[in-house]
């Protein structure tokens, strides 16, 4: 269920266009059209580190990382997991499957969480749990827009229960952030899948998703062999999310700074600010 | 290219008319100003009173015009940095209904709107500007997340009403339009209303209840649709322009019988002639009602807006 | 759209069992598995009278009318409206196509409002709105739960938009009855359609339907002529709606009383004297 | 009739001799009670033995028993005048999930449970207690209406997971099951959830953010399906039970791992053995919960709630 979403580390392209009925088009800006276009062309996604995704989104110079030193532990006695995570640690220079901080996108403050598709497959086990749970709450503490990346296999099979149960803390974590009327903006890039699409990826006020990312509940092959067919092509894509309703919008990676600085700027402006403010 | 209506032919003759009289005294190089001033003259007085003397039917013909600005046009011109949202959710995205956000001068709101196509093609992908009941239930998710966020929602009203299909049946559109009523009644934002082109019966009031409302010059908006109307009472649905006689579906109407708070503007000939004008007459109006609404706690809002729609009705 | 649902008045029996497929029947008691049985069973649903319904409903002796003397005006100069009017208060011994009051159930108080599909085909004019408006209020006064019968071939075309209005009028209504916490029942009969459904029918807390009632937002004619296709059988009836999710169950028409009753008496014990009562 | 497990052999073959024992001693009259006392009680010991000291994957396959009780049974047994109310108001109504109204003693609750089938027939309507997102929607709608009538929640759980089928990936499994673990959280009315039979991940979880949880004794909840765990350790689902042994998932695992509060105890051999008995004890579990929960106010329950959510995990 896991691997499978990891084998193929560059996949075949599958346009989702011949798949089923045409998605609704209605894209008014240009941009839109491009984003479109531009995801028809694409041969594959390209996974990129956490650490890099930071780079890309956050001004230079403006991140302050959380909680570096948490580093899971192994509290079901799972067979190799030690072992496991520091081959995970070695390979990615990382401790964790997530990346938790505060920063400035053009200039606006924001709380991030980047998930990191290449740290155990970026499966969520009690410390990514934790770590997104603590930078929830700094954004409640300190009134800041959260945006969450998400890239993840699903729940960390090696912390079973606990694992399962990060699901419960981030999503009640974010209830709360939703009741003081903190803005949540999730980007869901390629794979997000399992316990992360059931729980964090799927909250937020605004859906962002990357073009042709692999997004569902069950991985693709647990699906196809349930059903004992194969799943039409498209299935489980972005674009397809996007016409069942649970996608607010394709962006591509190269506007995804700006579309998500053009959406804190519209929620920066509302609020008690807006039209109670004596300016209009 | 925009096809005359019947009731605009004498305009278009004269207008053509004057063209030929222009041409004609060019090319034989006669001076013909007198007449032709005479003639504008004569134009401009014909078209004011034609526009202004509209008869049910016609304006019917008029809010329906496939030239006539849809909303998304108005959104263009209206809205700054307008972000396009989708999907409600639960089932689907419904091109009939476009919802976002953006900024109206400097302030921060959710828009949502019927979409009809602008042609064919992009009539199909809108269903002819009717929703099913996910194009209802993606609008009322914007619109509590503009309560959330203390957005105030510009909904522009323009659909034949909510589509009457076998699939809009089995995924509950009285539902849809019933929960819409009952939630839009009680959201802690202001909501102001425009209708734009056909205000098309539960279909169109599911984005209607507002606290303030107002309606294009042209535009309409009924119970039913005059072809329904007629085929009800006299099993023809040709008898449409009979029917839209009696059933007080102008924007005048509507404002007399006090279902709507005010009429904007269209330019003579209505807001195809002329888009910029006509956006910034709802400019003005969305800006000065904002104004005032944002005065208002919620709850004088929510107090405010009950006793203006628990008002409406007439009994013995 | 009104007429064609009232042209017929038996109509002949179908079957939703054969059409689709089959509804997920999950009775736990006797009686729903007589319901189900008998729904089969019966030929047709018979309409009858909101006075009958208020008889069989109501206990003896305890129902008191509101707003007896409403009647309905012609603000549109709608010709032959008054005529139509005339003749359906003849033809009925009513003043409109709605009777509301308040009474008990089995010796439970509640506020009732039951329409009469007999009047001018249960078209719901600004009468009709404000006579059930008023019963909400009184509702939100006296907190007592409230029910409707729900019987109408939609919003009446003679007072126009008004009539459309109507629709908002309750739906405000029962928001602010919901905020108050109290509980509305809505029984869906034969026929609900129209504005009827898009408004009140479709907001109660539990919905329960008379079996094989037709229940819908547009007519099955509308329909028809829209997708140029005949309907499948059992389409829009009560069945096929529990089976898409719009109601909570399907009761006969001899056990009616006895589940409402069931209900408010639940209903009577929550609230601030549940748990929080110091009998636990 | 009851097909034993294998690790019941002994038991069952025990059984049998006692049988075959009294039935000769009978035929042949022939006092041999000495002897058939010995044998019971050998029985007795055999029984406590094995019972107690159950293997995770012995107790993977009591919690799957198909004679073990469903839902259904239990909720005739617990509460008195139940309603059960359907659908989820968007799609459809979903068999695998039973949600009702009713009476636990003298308190008005509402119920909540997967629905496995009893037997092939009821496993087909039930999708075997797999529920689509329609199911989890009609939950989330029914505890919604709890809260606002104030009525605690109840929820029985007993699933292999939700489905993974492709019409649930449309309709937004992944979007169902948060929204549920979202608004449960913050639900400001008791919820108390026992686990009753399988406990499988998310499809699980999405009826299990509670005030109080416990399961019972014999029942199992983990992150994945041991079968599922072999299959991605060992590419070989017929390892599972070997899984089962590394991925603590009994009752007494979680109890120890803290994510449950209690374990309610089923007779010996299982609840299958005397449904009564475990009914008597979870109804003593459910009103002693609600008797101290129903002390604390709205907003004690949710920090609590909380921080009893907010402090599951282990790290360095
Ligand atoms: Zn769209
Ligand atoms: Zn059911």
């Amino acid at each position: 269920m896991l691997k499978d979403l990891f084998n193929k580390k560059s996949y075949i392209t599958i346009n989702m266009y011949e798949g089923g009925r045409s998605p609704i088009s209605n894209a008014i800006k240009p941009e839109d059209k491009l984003a479109a276009h531009t995801a028809k062309e694409q041969k594959k996604t390209e996974r990129i580190s956490a650490r890099v995704r930071i780079r890309t989104i956050i001004d230079e110079g403006s991140f302050q990382e959380y909680d570096t030193d948490l580093e899971a532990w192994n509290p079901l006695e799972f067979p190799d997991y030690p072992q496991k995570l520091a081959s995970a640690m070695a390979a990615t220079d990382e401790k964790e499957a997530v990346i938790t901080g505060e920063g400035k996108v053009l200039g606006m403050g924001c709380v991030i969480g980047v998930m990191n598709p290449s740290f155990m497959m970026g499966s969520m086990g009690t410390v990514v749990g934790e770590k997104l749970t603590r930078a929830i709450e700094k954004a409640i503490e300190k009134k800041l827009p959260l945006i969450i990346f998400t890239a993840s296999g699903g729940a960390r099979m090696q912390e079973g229960i606990l694992s399962l149960m990060q699901m419960a803390k981030t999503s009640a974590a974010l209830a709360r952030l939703a009741e003081e009327g903190i803005l949540y903006i999730a980007v869901l890039t390629d794979p997000t899948t399992g316990g992360v699409t059931a729980s964090f990826a799927m909250l937020g006020d605004i859906i962002l998703a990357e073009p042709r990312a692999l997004i569902g509940f069950a991985g693709p092959r647990v699906i196809e062999q349930t059903i004992k067919q194969r799943l039409p092509e498209g299935f489980q894509r972005s674009e397809f999310l996007m016409e069942k309703g649970f996608v607010d919008k394709i962006v591509i990676r190269e506007n995804l700074k700006e579309t998500l600085a053009a959406i804190l700027k519209i929620h920066s402006i509302g609020g008690e600010h807006n039209v109670s403010s004596p300016r209009i | 290219m925009y096809h005359h209506l019947e009731f605009e032919k004498p305009i278009s003759e004269l207008e053509n008319k004057i063209v030929d009289l222009r041409k004609f005294a060019e090319e034989n190089n006669i001076d013909l100003n007198n007449e032709v001033n005479i003639l504008t003259r004569r134009l401009e007085a014909m078209k004011k009173e034609i526009y202004s003397g509209l008869n049910p039917w016609q304006k019917v013909r008029l809010a329906r015009l496939q030239e006539r600005p849809k909303a998304l046009d108005y959104i263009q011109k209206l809205f700054s940095d307008f972000i396009e949202l989708h999907g409600d959710r639960y089932y689907g995205d419904d091109g009939a209904i476009i919802a976002g956000i953006g900024m109206l001068s400097d302030i921060a709101v959710t828009v949502i709107a019927h979409q009809k196509g602008r042609d064919l093609e992009e009539n199909l992908s809108r269903n002819f500007g009717m929703p099913h009941p996910e194009g209802y239930r993606k609008a009322l998710r914007l619109m509590k997340q503009a309560e959330k966020f203390k957005r105030p929602i510009i909904t522009l009203i323009d659909t034949p009403g909510a589509y009457c299909g076998l699939e809009a049946e089995e995924r509950g559109q009285g539902e849809a339009i019933a929960s819409n009523l009952l939630h839009l009644s009680r959201l802690k934002t202001p909501i102001i209303s425009i209708v734009i082109g056909e205000g098309g019966s539960g279909g169109a009031l599911a984005l209607g209840i507002a606290d303030r409302m107002a309606m294009l010059e042209h535009s309409i908006y009924s119970v039913i649709s005059p072809e329904g109307l007629s085929s009800i009472l006299w099993k023809d649905s040709s008898l449409a322009q009979r029917a839209a006689d009696i059933m007080k579906l102008t924007a005048q109407d509507l404002l007399q019988l006090k279902v709507i708070d005010a009429i904007i503007q269209e330019p003579l000939g209505g807001a195809h002639r002329d888009i910029q004008v006509v956006t910034e007459n709802m400019r003005e109006y969305l800006l000065g009602e904002l104004r005032i609404l944002s005065r208002h706690s919620p709850q004088v809002l929510l107090d405010t807006r009950y006793e203006k729609i628990r008002s409406i009705g007439a009994w013995k």
